[in-house]
């Protein structure tokens, strides 16, 4: 296995897919010669020509809403959105229309389209290049909502993603492109969307989290091994629709204490969601107050070094709140 | 095929019906008296349903009223091209049950029934998609429709299928952003789309000279590169041979606008008034322009249909409208258990 | 005090406003000669002239924008979306936009501009004429979200929406508009925005909810009352951001239950984050699992009644939850 | 105002720079000399920006090189009038700094210091408001000022002021459906906006024929019932002409596109590497069309500067900006604790 960072096992997931199956294909703006902003699709044009490799007009609305149609004749389209933060214009087609498409045909017609969105922030992007936007799709039935934390992760459910029937958000941090690296096969694999994977087991704590925040949850998760204090079992979710509450209700059931960590606002995050279904489906074996560590409710972060380290939730953050729930 | 360049700027008054002429290439009186039928058909059920609005039965319609010249003129050059695709919006009856849906099917999806072909009563009437005659509206968000549309299209283009895709919208629907960036990427990419525009001057209360500074919607293609003409939507013969040109065009260079004049008879929906902010006169005057009552005259007046044809033609379908009622009112909605299915696809 | 309906409420509040405020003003979809397709704007061209009550293009972005760009000029504009279900096109504007003026200027520049969107389903609207859109707007900061149950409530909590200095989305339910009335007083008042009400007291169980749903919990309430099975305290959020947390906590740790009813779709909506609050904060006061009654997870409401109905949260299905909380 | 009609096709070598002629009415010796210098202060501070980005003092920049004349000949127009408001978009400094910001404030928002009087740092450089100097820039999402700067309009005709609102954007801007509903919307009611379309034909790597038809966004305009017309916006007085008459014919008449044809000079910012997508020569060739170096000819061959002057000029500029430099160096970034502050407005 060789090494890989995220953005690589983004990049040959799509390659191979492309070589697959003649259906997949990708359009976006800059995805041609420029080889998309993160270039994440470096090599592309050349390889499949500008047919199959379409920089669009900037326009994102038309970006959803041509994958979509080209969908409903079988293409498998994955459509990028530059950053999560420009995404709003495709909101239409992609929370009004293809998410309604199979159940508003009763079954007739479907939309295997793969959204792909970089999100995130810790890059210094400001207002409107940090955005998380994983919450409304969450609440949106009939979309797939991915959020991988590791490239054999990212490799593996983007596969899935495109062979999926259905519109998936396929949600990319930003941060973890190049700064996270991993084992990735060389031969062809998926993963299951709509499983979590406990990354460190523990029998003390359960933290949730997806996503960079993974890595961070992680970090403090050995840390509060090295200081003695608990044993913290992470839960990465890796895929956030359809939730795995089944992983995530049994560790919170064996360990009696819940955190749920992400970098998007607060209220009403998708912790929140979490936070209630263990209070209604895991109650009685709960030893302690729920706890989130999430960003807070202002709009996105900013841009200089010193807001943008104190919207962040981070590895010590985390380790404080672990550390008091652990003490109660 | 040339640009049209001559504005007409009012609206109820630029169009003269010119309903006497010689047929057009390739159509049968055959052809006429089939479309006829449709129409005569499509105009029934239309009313009845209406009615039944009124009786509680049907909890809400748009009535294509004044509409089907337009839509049946379109269809008939589609259907001789035979590899075309529609697009149609909430006001397109003519499309959706011309293409072979049958009363039934139409009452019960007009009744939230079981047996509903575009959504099993999931949707508003006939909103989803119809397969099998090639049509597909995913729901009746205004100018949704036209992105996928072209979307089709390109992936059409990509399969090596050499379909032409219609799609229809309202004149309030090209103020809509994603009008302009359907049109956009169509032109762009030279797609075989045809976008039609249903100009009947209002959208809900909105009057056209509040929707947009300009005459005629058409005047917008050359800016997105292509040829945009006015037709007399009034007229289904005059609707065939734009289209029918408008296919040969698209096939070969790419996108037509075709603006289509026509008249809404009917208010808006069945929850509409529309005497609140249309006047009087012109509600009546527009009654006058029913493209129903001009073809049924040209049918006469040509001699293809006599009096008593017609009036047979009238009587079947009424008979087939009330049957589909009755089929329609005795049928049941779908069990509460199917709220469940479909969310996903498999 | 005179009883009227909650439509009426809606039209009194910008009807008073307009005459008090000249910055004050009205623009969407068929406002004009129409009155709205709901009749809230039924007279105010005639009262205010096409320059105060203006009939717009069929563009909801631009409706949403143009509205924020004039109340940068100091304006205090209500722009109409017709249905909740057509909002998409303006969600740039209001979540990416408007949302963010005032924080993104450092305060430099606000935006006060009240969008009034109904929403919400029973009313055979199908898909795409009963959607339920509060929990995109309740995650966003920077936008205020008013959800009123009551005529008197609508009529205070819109005034205080226009006189506010942000965006305030204004959510009045469709089903509500006719169904619901009640006293409303002849003197002008304001009622604060961010305050819930606790519209019925009671011991045993607390409900929390907004919208039309808050009359079928107090029927539910009553119902339990009348069985001698518990007294349940009905709380109203009223506004759903920003929260008023404490109401709900008092409430919570008072009785001890906590049920929370939406007709929104039960993941990620509203009712998760209420959940998460209190399995926090009122850990320690919890008798019983926290329930949720809520849409299922579909998209949106059918069309057909049996579907329709089957989709609808009522009274009897939150009295059963209510009776399976008093007996835990 | 008369509506172009003649097509240009091509871009970069559509437009002769005719620099050599009488000065504009109105405009005087000392008016140059004033644009002159801005012009070279705000081109000696977009270079060291670019350069300090190098060092990694600066985390991001999108330059204005290639577009100083066009954005500098409508403030000299917007000046002269003395009504006006402007909604720029990110490549605008010349607009920015233009209407009097210093280069020490510039400087100390390019590197997210405390004192940026846009956003005090939370934004991407010079994004927020400057309601000093008349200016909102709310974001850098493209095409979202154009409804905002349509509303402002809008307002301010309800408020009996008679403000001229001046909004740009780019090529690639005018793919997005909120620009067509600007325009649409401000034709209706005959706003006075000018729309300033700063054509550079490229959107980051997307040339224009991948993002239109057509060879001219001006073309548009007709379809919103307003003139559109073509300007060479890499010459400051043609740009300032056009603007005047524009000002005059919003004030009277209504909305106005003006098509700047321009260059961008650099990378799309200083993420960007612009060998990937745009051919060598073409980087080449648009290097000979600087419109700074332009308006220097045009200064020296004029006689309204000598090349001491000139000189002079540059060293002055040079000056300001290192010393800008050094102060946004030593000053700080906000405060942590200001993270909650104005979420909401008091
Ligand atoms: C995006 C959106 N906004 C608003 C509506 C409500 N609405 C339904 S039909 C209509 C008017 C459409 O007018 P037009 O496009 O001219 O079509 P017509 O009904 O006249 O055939 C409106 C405003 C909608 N369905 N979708
Ligand atoms: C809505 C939106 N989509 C995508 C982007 C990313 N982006 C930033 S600038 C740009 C290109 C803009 O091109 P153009 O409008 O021609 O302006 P130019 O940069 O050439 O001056 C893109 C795609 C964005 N900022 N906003
Ligand atoms: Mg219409
Ligand atoms: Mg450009």
């Amino acid at each position: 296995m060789a090494v890989k960072s995220v953005i690589e096992a983004v990049r040959e997931a799509m390659w191979e897919e492309m070589h697959r199956d003649e259906q997949v294909f990708v359009m976006g703006e800059d995805v041609g010669w420029r080889g998309g902003v993160f270039l994440a699709t470096q090599g592309f044009i050349e390889e499949f020509g500008p047919e199959r490799v379409i920089d669009t007009p900037l326009a994102e609305a038309s970006i959803m809403g041509i994958a979509l149609g080209a969908s409903f004749r079988g293409m498998r389209p994955i459509p990028e959105v530059e950053f999560a933060d420009f995404l709003w214009p495709a909101v239409n087609q992609l929370i009004g229309e293809a998410a309604r498409v199979c159940y508003g045909s009763d079954g007739n017609l479907n939309a295997p389209v793969t959204i792909r969105i970089p999100y995130g922030g810790g890059i210094r992007g400001g207002l409107f290049h940090s955005q998380n936007v994983e919450a409304y799709f969450f609440h949106t039935p009939g979309l797939k909502v991915v959020a991988p934390a590791t490239p054999y992760d990212a490799k593996g459910l983007l596969k899935s993603a495109i062979r999926d029937n259905n519109p998936v958000v396929f949600l990319e941090h930003k941060k973890t492109y190049r700064l996270v690296r991993g084992d990735v096969p060389e031969e062809d694999y998926v993963l299951p969307i709509g499983k979590a994977e406990v990354k460190r087991p523990g029998q003390n704590i359960t933290v949730v989290s997806y996503g960079l925040m993974v890595h961070y949850c992680l970090e403090a998760a050995e840390l509060l091994a090295a200081e003695g204090v608990a044993q913290v079992e992470v839960v990465d979710l890796r895929t956030l629709k359809p939730l795995d509450t089944e992983t995530v209700l049994e560790s919170v059931k064996k360990t009696g204490k819940l955190l749920i960590v992400h970098e998007d606002n607060i209220t009403g995050g998708v912790g929140s969601e979490i936070a209630a279904l263990a209070a209604d489906q895991a109650f009685d074996y709960l030893d302690a107050p729920i706890g989130r560590v999430c960003g807070p409710d202002v709009p996105t972060m900013p841009f200089a070094q010193t807001l943008e380290d104190a919207y962040m939730p981070n590895t010590q953050k985390i380790a404080q709140a672990l550390r008091n729930l652990a003490a109660y | 095929m040339t640009q049209l360049t001559n504005q007409t700027d009012g609206h109820a008054d630029g169009i003269a019906a010119d309903i006497s002429r010689q047929l057009p290439q390739g159509i049968t009186p055959e052809d006429l008296v089939d479309f006829y039928r449709r129409m005569v058909t499509i105009r029934t059920i239309d009313e009845r349903i209406w009615m039944m609005n009124r009786q509680g039965k049907v909890p809400i319609a748009a009535s294509g009223q004044g509409h089907e010249a337009a839509q049946l003129g379109s269809l008939l050059a589609a259907e001789k091209d035979g590899n075309c695709f529609f697009f149609p919006y909430y006001r397109d009856l003519s499309i959706k049950m011309g293409v072979g849906l049958t009363p039934t099917q139409v009452m019960l999806s007009f009744m939230g029934k079981e047996g509903d072909p575009y959504s099993n009563a999931r949707q508003f009437p006939l909103q989803g998609a119809d397969l099998e005659h090639n049509v597909i509206q995913t729901s009746n968000v205004v100018a949704a429709q036209l992105t996928q549309a072209v979307g089709y299209a390109l992936a059409c283009k990509m399969q090596g299928d050499d379909k032409v895709i219609f799609v229809y919208f309202g004149d309030g629907a090209s103020s809509q952003g994603e009008t302009h960036e359907a049109m956009n990427f169509a032109g762009v990419h030279k797609l075989p789309v045809i976008f039609i525009c249903e100009n009947n001057a209002y959208a809900i209360s909105v009057p056209q000279r509040m929707q947009m500074a300009i005459g005629d919607v058409a005047n917008r293609a050359e800016g997105y590169g292509f040829p945009g003409l006015i037709v007399d939507g009034l007229d289904l013969l005059a609707s065939y041979e734009a289209c029918r040109e408008a296919i040969n065009h698209a096939r070969r260079e790419g996108p037509v606008m075709l603006e289509m004049k026509l008249e809404r008879l009917m208010p808006h929906t069945t929850d509409d008034d529309d005497s609140r902010y249309r006047p009087k006169e012109e509600i009546e005057a527009v009654r006058g322009r029913d493209p129903v009552a001009a073809f049924s005259n040209f049918m006469l007046e040509q001699g293809y249909l006599t009096e008593e044809q017609q009036e047979e033609i009238r009587a079947q379908a009424r008979r087939a409208v009330n049957e589909a009622t009755d089929a329609a009112e005795a049928a049941l909605p779908p069990d509460a258990s199917n709220l469940h299915n479909h969310v996903y696809a498999p």
